[in-house]
């Protein structure tokens, strides 16, 4: 369905014999995507995990409406949920906004774009990723 | 531990401790022809414990432990602990083997010839992967496809089949119930019934096969098949695998060769019986 | 396998180990992070077959730690370059930019490098310019306690490649009460080939025996007395001597008593050769040799009373009495339940 | 103004396959994967004859191709931060 050039031809293959138009792309449009691990995504086979919002290296932090953590009481910010939120309320709040039981409805996105920028090595990251994933 | 299993599944052994009997004794009837590990050896270890030491008898809850563990798994109940322990072996084969370029994918194959179905939430792999077995296809696995990455060949993991909600009724209106395992109801991905495989799928589970073709599902949308450009299934499998970034340069080489010399087809279906037909034509072109 | 012995003797000798608990010693091996180090040992060993591929896959397996935790360092290093400040790497990293054998089969986790207290806001500055982000909220309690009281940064994690560096000043807690002398740390760092900067070797041994002994609850001791085995056999060997040079180092940062037990442990678990002098008796010896075999042939962590105890003993040697209590109690009333 | 002068890693680093027109990089010193697209094979390639900063870049670039558009320097540099950023080329 598609070619390989030959890989011992290297980048070098991408140096032309003829002058050639080359679109250097607009400052703000990327050129290189890096493969992530997927690691945690396929262990979508267990979906059952827990999301706390926020993890324990936050505890006490609410929660601003772009997900980052900001002072305890801080005006328009969510307060830390009481009991973390489960795989498949993570997925439905992610997907379709649907805030799960108990949770403040004007928060919710607060706590959808806390959950969005989950990092590996956070508490909750593995479940986030897993929810990323095909199944 | 207090109860032990050990089963071989493909070119991987288990060892399952679980607090618990139950769980166990339920496994061993899912797996009942499969043979044990002729070492007595394990690959992976898998432990089913209480949550916390009082929860064995109080209210049971199942944590999922392991020789690789998943920090933000939640226990299951014990109602669940034969999920738990599926989950458990899942979990080591995500986050532990590295023997294999692994891809969250399911395998069916024909005449020395394996399709790979991978896909989206919902996509019904693991569905088309039953449907094809019990239709003169060799079931590999509905979950992970495993690939040699010396001779690119794939390996059968024929684990029993994890059927969820509506594919559940679909199979058993077509298999024996003997071949079912117990209805697992209100777990957190809603129904489960486990679905062994059939005889021929276990019997030739050390059987690799070529791979011929990547399938990229989708269920629910009108008949159409486009083909997938091969950058665009080389960074789809990516994603699908759990283990690409860690195998390095052989992983690279492995999934280059893999992308490079398959053809590769989105299908979108609007029923089972599409998706088989049109699976059936492919067999029938690429052995012309 | 009641205790991880048979793990110790396969690291210590691993010509000693034929027929025995295969799976056992796999799993204990896999949770104390020692499966990599086995492999390497175990290489060319008749084991049965299903174990020579683990190891096979382990071996692969820290090829890959080695190369994630080198390139780590080379980004940080590119981050910190145009601050021309000493940027000392610390534990796993640093035994495989040096190649030293206690790299042998070493996994890594984060990136711990050390650097002059006085350059630590231009370091974070560097480092959250170049793709590192905070993962606690900046003036909060848990950052406030870290910038006050530890001897590190609060954790930093890269934006795309998933990997946190630890940023320390000194290589104990401010609260501990060895004070270990970091400005000699810094000024006695080897400058390595490749332009990476390692402390000196004996400040390295002072360094994994203070985090090992002086700091935390013993969580991963076995793989940190490997650690010190191997360090102990390579440095004593390559200069004779290095035992008075630990000794005086240790004492100068105020850890001989850690050091000291150290090598003790390294000699009784790993057959370390340590001299006459430095094998005294010591009653606590068991206990913590105890603590260090707690894990069974399941994976499973055994001695939980024992491991308690060592807890709790961790928290009081990072904290003065009152300030543990003030610590738990703001911990304990956050406006949350525990996670 | 001079802007900073870019190293790119020895060839021998690099294993490339090009798939659809798109250039798939594993990158030995990071173990990392990188899917690439014009111009940033290209850029690598023309930095293998010594380090460049935009300016000496866009010089060697146009005794092989043209450009379109003005703002080619703004986007050459644009470009190799981005391969900064992935590792793939390093400040000298």
């Amino acid at each position: 369905m598609s070619g390989t050039d030959d890989k011992a031809t290297g980048v070098q293959a991408f140096v032309p014999t003829r002058r050639t138009v080359l679109v250097l792309g607009a400052a703000a449009a990327s050129t290189v995507v890096t493969v992530r691990p997927a690691l945690a995504q396929t262990a979508g086979s267990v979906l059952n995990c827990e999301i706390p919002v926020p993890g324990p290296h936050a505890g006490g932090n609410f929660i601003a409406q772009d997900g980052s953590l900001v002072a305890p009481g801080t005006a328009g910010a969510a307060p830390p949920l009481a009991r973390p939120l489960r795989g498949e309320e993570v997925r439905n709040l992610l997907r379709t906004g649907a805030t799960p039981a108990g949770v403040d409805p004007t928060s919710a996105q607060a706590y959808a774009n806390y959950i969005r920028r989950l990092q590996a090595g956070m508490s909750g990251f593995t479940c986030y990723a897993s929810l990323q994933m095909p199944r | 531990m207090r109860h032990r299993l050990s089963l071989q599944i493909g070119p991987v052994a288990f060892r399952i401790g679980s607090a618990w009997k139950a769980p166990l004794d339920a496994l061993a009837r899912l797996y009942a022809s499969y043979p044990a590990p002729a070492d007595g050896l394990a690959d992976f270890t898998v432990r089913l414990e209480p949550e916390k030491p009082w929860r064995r008898f109080f209210r049971p809850s199942v944590a999922i432990q392991g020789d690789y563990i998943l920090p933000d798994a939640a226990p299951l109940s014990l109602a669940h602990g034969l999920l738990a322990a599926e989950m458990g072996m899942n979990l080591q084969m995500a986050l532990g083997q590295k023997r294999y370029l692994l891809l969250h994918a399911a395998t069916v194959e024909k005449d020395g010839r394996a399709l790979i179905m991978t896909g989206e939430s919902g996509a019904g792999k693991s569905t088309l992967a039953a449907l094809l077995g019990e239709r003169g296809w060799r079931l590999m696995g509905d979950e992970f496809a495993l690939l040699d990455m010396d001779n690119g060949k794939l390996l059968p993991f024929p684990r029993a089949i994890s059927l969820k909600n509506g594919a559940i009724r679909v199979m058993e209106a077509q298999v024996p119930a003997a071949r079912f395992g117990p209805r697992l109801t209100g777990t957190p991905k809603g129904e489960i019934r486990h679905l062994i495989p059939n005889a021929h799928a276990i019997e030739r589970m050390q059987e690799a096969a070529i791979p011929a073709l990547i399938l990229f599902p989708r269920f629910g949308e009108a008949a159409a098949v486009r083909g997938v450009g091969a950058a665009e299934v080389f960074m789809r499998l990516t994603q699908a695998s759990t283990n690409y970034v860690a195998l390095g340069r052989r992983g690279f080489d492995a999934l280059t060769r893999l992308v490079s010399t398959l053809p590769a087809l989105a299908i979108d279906y609007p029923d089972t019986d599409t998706a088989l037909g049109l699976v059936e034509d492919f067999r029938q072109e690429l052995a012309a | 396998m009641r205790n991880a012995a048979l793990l110790v003797r396969a690291l210590r000798d691993p010509a000693s180990v034929r027929d025995c608990d295969w799976s056992g010693l796999v799993s204990a091996a896999r949770a104390e992070q020692l499966i990599g180090s086995l492999a390497f040992r175990m290489e060319g060993r008749a084991v049965p077959a299903r174990v020579a591929s683990i190891f096979e896959g382990a071996r692969r397996d820290a090829a890959h730690a080695r190369t994630q935790a080198l390139w780590e360092a080379e980004m940080a290093r590119r981050a910190l370059a145009p601050l021309g400040v000493p940027a000392i790497l610390l534990k796993g990293t640093a035994f495989h930019a040096a190649g030293l054998e206690a790299s042998v089969g070493r996994s890594v986790g984060d990136l711990d490098i050390l650097v002059p207290k006085a350059s630590l806001d231009a370091v974070e500055a560097a480092l959250v310019g170049a793709g590192w982000e905070r993962m606690k909220e900046k003036g909060g309690y848990d950052d406030d306690y870290y910038r006050r009281w530890m001897h590190e940064l609060p954790p930093l994690i890269h934006r795309t490649r998933d990997r946190m560096i630890d940023v320390h000043h000194t290589i104990l807690p401010m609260t501990a009460r060895p004070k270990p002398d970091a400005a000699a740390l810094i000024a006695d760092s080897v400058t390595l080939d490749n332009g990476l900067l390692v402390l000196s070797p004996a400040d390295m041994i002072v360094h994994a025996a203070a985090h090992l002994l002086a700091d935390g609850d013993l969580a991963g001791g076995l793989r940190n007395l490997w650690d010190i085995d191997r360090l102990l056999r390579q440095f004593a060997a390559a200069d004779p001597d290095f035992w008075l040079t630990l000794s005086a180092r240790a004492g100068q940062h105020g850890l001989a008593r850690a050091v000291h037990r150290a090598a003790r442990l390294a000699n009784d678990l790993y057959d370390t050769p340590v001299p006459e002098a430095w094998r005294t008796w010591n009653g606590l010896d068991p206990l913590f040799r105890a603590r260090m075999l707690a894990r069974n042939g399941w994976g499973q962590e055994s001695r939980k009373a024992l491991r308690f105890a060592f807890y709790v003993r961790s928290h009081w040697l990072r904290m003065p009495p009152l300030m543990l209590a003030r610590h738990l109690w703001i911990k304990a009333t956050r406006p949350r339940a525990s996670a | 103004m001079a802007g900073p002068v870019y190293i790119a890693d020895e060839e021998a680093e690099l294993t490339s396959v090009s798939l659809d027109g798109l250039c798939l990089l594993f990158h030995a010193p990071s173990g990392m994967t990188h899917i690439v697209a014009t111009p940033a094979p290209e850029i690598l390639a023309m930095l293998r004859s010594g380090p460049a900063d935009a300016a000496e870049l866009l010089r060697r670039l146009s005794a092989h191709y043209a450009f379109e558009g003005e703002a080619a320097a703004g986007a050459l540099a644009a470009r190799l931060e981005e391969l900064e950023s992935a590792g793939l080329v390093r400040r000298a």
